[in-house]
């Protein structure tokens, strides 16, 4: 035996608070056998809850140290990047972390567990094995620094969220889950690909590294056939204008726990990855100025917002409704993406946690709706705002924050925005913005209006308040979009923090 | 023609898989399309991994082996177990979602469920 | 802790939550909730100041002096006496409507810079609209729609000069008058005439004057509160166009301009009101009228003056409030307020009737009623700043005031001749509303001292007296003789008579003019052109149904794509995005 | 009193004489008004001649009277149906 290197000395003397990295990884996915095993519905979904609350204390723990002390290098066995695989934690993933964490800790509690899923109730504890999963491969994909590790997280996650989009009940779950299926899959081969063929030209796979490596070649064909298969990839996965097929019938015909849940996390996840790719391997020289991105995601990012914002005013459904939505919102990020500039990425990433915290919020309500009503028809919640009061008040303040109204974290985000195009000269963009905010205001009236001036019809189902263990979910997050809407400084100073790293002007 | 002839093969495979993927109503034809689709990317590895003139990695007493210079990379040999388990858990999960559509539609066919789709939502709207 | 709410937000907050209240809470709010805004308001010292930041700028969301306490306290008083008023209804819409807007016209008084102001007066726009569609009818939709445009270019002209303001200047605080000497004042953008004035200054003057009703800028007014619900335009009557004197007041006094223009609003629509049928368009234009005596005093701005506007839009809030109430226990009695098809209801209104009576009486401005203590301060300001011309012509409109609003209005609708309907005496809270107003009406004309301590400046020192024998005897002798004078056109046959019919103002321009000119060039033209502009027209419609057809559920956009599409979607993508490195 | 209405008077015809020989009564009355030893008029300068005796008493008058046979006339240039503007 050789003596022992340096470096294996410092591995013997490392304490679990060093190996917080992984273990929010570990913790989940360990869990999720244990699921399978234990089998005890109120046993497995406390311990689901216990996991999620668990991930969030670490990732606020990670992200308290990186504010602090800068980014986290951790070598997982002990093999140095860039041979091993790195977790590397800087401000951007440690606040994915927290956003990913932070909506898992509060959506899991929500209910009883069990509603609206079309599964035998003794067989439970599977889907919490299938969140746990779905919660291990987001953490995963957002904490690794090795560009393969993000492909397996992704897919970990993905095939997870496939089986809890099946649990919907109705039919077009299945279906919904298949399309998700197949588009998703032809998304991680993408990125696969794209990965490949970076590897073949730099030898490497850390995230870091590659960025080195890359710079002597950046301008070579295979590099760009690299982008453009990552870029289309990376833009299934967050549905990205026209790309965004897969999204309205899995949000609308999965469970509404798991709506609310994929909604606010796993094309945020999908948002951060494109960021790591544009801006960490590639860096923002080669993608705004060499190839010119924004010629492209512009109009897919505006397209996004006007497709989605009008598709979403036509919605008889409620949930296909938030989820055009949606689609909308993630034009907002990546129309911040396509300015290259500090405040519209500043934009694009706050509004990545502020569309979080409503769309979660958002869902959450319409969670309770279904619950109740046993209907996710717009034209059946007419009157509900006298019969569920609280749940529509919550309704009506995510609804003011889609809509970006002061005091809101949408007019965070927005604000953000529009100073980032009025800097890039793009003042016709503000001004589509703000008409695009318009039609958000109608979509949001078109609902409200059936709730509150829209008498319950007559012989309709009686119907009353949800009880606090889908309150207190719901609020949490509608409450926070009004809390981060009125401490604005909270999250956009990492945001700017963020975007200046991201874009190398700063930090 | 450039470049190497395995990477025409696995760009036409990719092709064919696509092409099956978009062509083909029966989701389980579509799920055989993705399987090409995926083999050819594994294909596409395991290829990068051949050095010229390499051998399989494995030190002989501390040593190259006699008559060799190179080793031939391992590295994405390993990377495409990884991906074999994907492709294998989507291929099961794909299938398995086929055989439940089968059950509640009657029928594998896209173009039919998905007029049995809008037939529904007609009749609710 | 409560010193850090601002005043109306209390009745905003409240507003927007009422919806989710069973029926009668509703109602204990709308009126609990102005009572205790006030009581709120009341406590705020008056040198208050409530900053807050948004972003990079510092603004001020309240500053309380003793301009803005008074308008804040009257708008309190409206509010409330109008939720009482409106109680027999339940229409949510009209009470979240009614409430946020008092609160919105409340919030934008104690606003302590331009920004916030705008906020606030946009709001004021936006939730008083819904008082004029709550009628829903097609007509108040139109209304409705006009008024909007109106009030909200209002706004976009306020926050266009507040822009440029600030570029000129890097601030947007509202600043205090400038004290020039001799009892004068003048606010941070008076101007004397139109050739010296900034384009900051000018924005901002013609935003006020919409809001406030100038010659020309006027005809909303007309338009939008006739067509209003019946509790709608007593809620409208209190606070748009007062919102506009306070902000005049606050940032015109002592603008010379403003004295010819205010002695224009006095006289013209007085004209107007003799020949209107509609009686509550008759009050409408009225109002119009009384904002004259307003404008002027901003205009002449010495400190007798301006205690004449504030003490005046104080009185006025308290009787047009009355007026439109009592036409509006017509309206919702007799189910309508048309003059031809009125007469003799004092049988069986006769609450209504004297309610009625004692807010035509405080208009006139007879002694003992509030209109006479302080509409005489305007007068004789401009007298003492020998605004020779002026002063006759609010002599003028004094008459004119007393005879079509002290007497046509309570003539044609409770006397004259018995039209034969049959109707009940308004509803209880109609009428408890009605009685508090009127006998604050008289309250105020015979103990006029609390009212005079809230004034911005010191009365005792202005050496003012309301009731001396001279002002009691000639404001008499003008009103007794206006009356005689309706007596002797009645009996020589000269009146016109109440007619069913519209009479056109400046809104023809827009409304009829613009309309007509329009159509004759487009006849004038050849058919080659109307056919294009048809296609036109039918190319943006075809436009705007294919967007719409292609979002709804079952167009290419408004539902996902079958999976092959989504993968050729996926494909072409790829090649787009290849496309980008080799060009 | 006008022909104008539709019924009979609200108000019986004799209340009327009444009211309108009161109100004649009190006319004179606020002139006379003038002479009482209190009245002190307000000067002006370039105002004097509102001081003349009786001015605000036929101001008023021929003002109503002016304004309402101004108005009369202005009825011939601005009447227009009630639907006026419903019409195209």
């Amino acid at each position: 035996m050789e003596a022992p290197t340096p470096h294996e000395v410092e591995v013997v003397h490392r304490t679990l608070t060093d190996h917080l990295p992984i273990l929010q990884v570990i913790i989940p996915l360990l869990a999720a056998p244990l699921c399978v095993l234990l089998r005890e519905r109120a046993l497995v979904r406390g311990m689901a809850i216990g996991v999620a609350w668990t991930c969030l204390a670490i990732s606020v723990t990670l992200l308290q140290h990186v504010m602090e002390h800068g980014v986290i290098s951790y070598a997982v066995g002990g093999w140095d990047a860039p041979f091993g695989i790195e977790y590397r934690i800087d401000l951007l993933n440690a606040y994915i972390l927290v956003v990913v964490s932070a909506i898992a800790a509060v959506v899991f509690p929500f209910g009883r567990g069990g509603e609206g899923l079309a599964l035998n109730p003794a067989r439970v504890h599977l889907f919490y094995a299938a969140l746990l999963l779905c919660l291990c491969g987001l953490l995963g994909m957002a904490a690794t620094g090795d560009a393969f590790n993000i492909f397996v997280f992704l897919e970990i996650s993905s095939l997870a969220s496939y089986s809890l989009i099946a649990l919907g009940r109705g039919r077009r779950a299945l279906r919904a889950a298949y399309s998700y299926l197949v588009m998703g899959t032809i998304g991680g081969t993408f990125f696969l690909i794209g990965i490949g063929l970076l590897y073949q030209t730099t030898g490497t796979l850390n995230i870091v590294d590659l960025h080195d490596r890359l710079q002597p070649v950046i301008g070579s064909r295979t590099v760009v056939v690299a982008f453009a298969f990552l870029v289309v990839g990376l833009g299934i996965k967050l549905a990205l204008f026209p790309l965004h097929q897969w999204l309205p019938n899995a949000y609308t015909h999965a469970p509404a726990k798991i709506s609310a849940f994929l909604a606010a996390t796993a094309t945020k996840v999908g948002f951060y990855v494109l960021l790591r790719v544009l801006f960490t391997i590639f860096g923002a020289t080669f993608v705004f100025t060499t190839l010119r991105l924004h010629n492209l995601l512009l109009p897919m990012s505006l397209a996004a917002m006007f497709v989605g914002s009008l598709a979403a005013i036509a919605q008889t459904d409620i949930k296909r409704l938030l989820a055009y939505s949606s689609i909308a919102q993630i034009g907002y990020m990546t129309l911040g993406v396509s300015m290259g500039n500090v405040d519209g990425l500043a934009g694009g990433i706050v509004h990545l946690f502020n569309h979080a915290m409503m769309k979660g919020g958002l869902f959450l309500v319409v969670a309770c709706v279904v619950l109740r009503t046993g209907s996710a028809k717009i034209d059946d919640m007419a009157g509900l705002g006298r019969k569920m009061p609280l749940t529509m008040a919550a309704f009506v303040v995510g609804g003011l924050s889609l809509i970006g109204v002061p005091a809101t974290v949408g007019f965070v985000s927005k604000w953000y925005l529009v100073k980032g195009a009025l800097e890039r000269g793009w003042e016709p963009v503000a001004l589509l913005i703000l008409l695009s905010s318009l039609l958000a205001v109608i979509y949001v009236w078109r609902v409200l209006e059936v709730i509150y001036f829209r008498e319950r019809p007559e012989g309709a189902k009686e119907v009353g308040e949800v009880d606090a263990t889908m309150l207190i979910p719901t609020w949490i997050l509608i409450g926070a979009a009004v809390f981060f809407g009125l401490r604005a400084e909270l999250t956009s100073q990492v945001a700017l923090d963020t975007a200046r790293m991201l874009l190398g002007t700063g930090l | 023609m450039s470049g190497l002839p395995i990477y025409w093969m696995a760009i036409v495979l990719m092709m064919v898989g696509l092409y099956t993927v978009i062509a083909r109503d029966n989701l389980v034809k579509k799920i055989m399309g993705l399987n090409l689709f995926q083999v050819a990317v594994i294909m596409l590895y395991v290829s990068m991994g051949k050095v010229e003139e390499g051998t399989a990695p494995i030190l002989d007493h501390g040593h190259l082996p006699e008559g060799f210079q190179h080793f031939s990379n391992p590295l994405p040999h390993v990377l495409m177990l990884t991906a074999i388990v994907v492709g294998v858990a989507t291929t099961a999960l794909g299938l398995a979602l086929a055989v439940r559509i089968k059950e509640e539609y009657g029928t594998v066919e896209e173009d039919e469920i998905v007029l049995m789709d809008q037939a529904l939502e007609r009749g609710e709207g | 802790m409560i010193e850090q709410i601002p005043p109306g937000l209390i009745l905003i907050v409240g507003g927007l939550l009422l919806p989710l209240m069973p029926k009668e809470v509703r109602k204990v709010l709308l009126v609990v909730l102005p009572a205790a805004g006030l009581a709120h308001m009341i406590q705020l010292p008056t040198d208050h100041v409530l900053a807050y930041s948004v972003f990079d700028y510092d603004l001020t969301m309240v500053k309380v002096d003793k301009l803005s306490r008074i308008f804040g306290i009257i708008f309190h008083i409206a509010a409330f006496l109008t939720a009482i008023y409106t109680l027999h209804e339940d229409d949510p819409v009209q009470q979240v409507a009614g409430l946020t807007y008092s609160g919105g016209a409340i919030a934008a008084v104690f606003a302590g810079d331009l920004i916030t102001l705008f906020v606030f007066w946009e709001a004021t726009a936006i939730t008083s609209v819904f008082l004029i569609w709550a009628s829903r009818t097609e007509r108040s939709y139109k209304t409705g729609m006009r008024y909007l445009v109106m009030q909200v270019g209002s706004g976009v002209l306020l926050l266009a000069g507040a822009i440029v303001y600030f570029q000129q200047t890097g601030s947007v605080d509202i600043e205090p008058w400038t004290d020039l000497g001799h009892h004068q004042m003048r606010g941070m953008f008076a101007f004397d005439s139109f050739g010296e004035a900034s384009l900051a200054q000018l924005l901002i003057f013609f935003a006020f004057g919409i809001k406030a009703a100038f010659p020309l800028l006027h005809n909303w007014l007309q338009d939008a509160y006739p067509e209003a619900t019946v509790g709608g335009t007593v809620w409208l009557s209190a606070f748009t166009t007062k919102l506009a004197i306070y902000a005049l007041c606050r940032m015109y006094a002592g603008s010379d301009v403003l004295i010819p223009i205010g002695a224009t609003m006095t006289a013209f629509p007085i004209f107007y009101a003799v020949i209107e049928n509609d009686l509550r368009k008759v009050l409408a234009y009225s109002l119009n009228n009384q904002l004259g005596y307003m404008v002027v005093g901003v205009g002449i701005g010495t400190e007798l003056a301006i205690n004449g506007t504030a003490s005046h839009a104080f009185a006025h809030i308290l009787y047009k409030g009355l007026l439109f109430m009592g036409m509006g226990a017509v309206l919702y009695r007799a189910g309508t307020v048309k003059g031809s098809e009125l007469g003799g209801l004092w049988r069986q209104m006769p609450y209504t009737t004297v309610f009625t009576s004692v807010g035509a009486a405080a208009i006139s401005a007879f002694p003992l009623f509030s209109g006479f203590v302080s509409k005489s301060m305007i007068l004789t300001a401009a007298a003492n700043e020998q605004h020779i011309i002026t002063f006759c012509i609010l002599l003028f409109a004094s008459a004119g005031v007393f005879h079509h609003s002290g007497i046509k209005i309570p003539y044609f609708a409770f006397f004259a001749h018995d039209s034969g309907k049959k109707v009940k005496e308004a509803p209880l809270n109609m009428l408890i509303a009605m009685g508090i107003a009127a006998a604050l009406c008289i309250g105020i004309g015979i103990w006029y001292q609390p009212l005079y301590d809230l004034l911005p400046f010191d009365m005792n020192a202005l050496h003012w007296v309301p009731y001396d024998t001279a002002h009691v005897v000639t404001q008499l002798q003008l009103l007794l003789y206006s009356a005689a004078a309706f007596v002797f056109l009645q009996k020589m046959g000269w009146y016109p008579p109440e007619l069913k019919s519209t009479n056109v103002d400046v809104e023809w321009v827009y409304r009829k003019g613009l309309k007509d000119v329009a159509l004759a060039t487009g006849r004038a033209l050849d058919v080659g052109y109307t056919t294009f502009r048809d296609e036109l027209f039918g190319v943006a419609w075809g436009i705007v149904e294919r967007i719409k057809r292609w979002h709804s559920p079952g167009g290419p956009l408004g539902e996902p794509w079958p999976i092959g599409a989504a993968a050729i979607a996926a494909a072409i993508m790829l090649i787009l995005f290849l496309a980008l490195g080799w060009l | 009193m006008s022909d104008h209405g539709h019924g009979p008077p609200s108000v019986a015809p004799e209340k009327v004489k009444v009211i309108v020989g009161f109100l004649f009564f009190i006319c004179a009355v606020a002139v006379l008004g003038e002479l009482l030893p209190s009245f002190h008029p307000h000067e002006h300068a370039g105002l004097e001649f509102v001081n003349t005796f009786g001015f605000h008493a036929w101001y008023g008058f021929l003002s109503c009277v002016l304004l309402v046979l101004a108005a009369a006339q202005m009825r011939k240039l601005v009447m227009r149906d009630e639907d006026y503007y419903d019409r195209d």
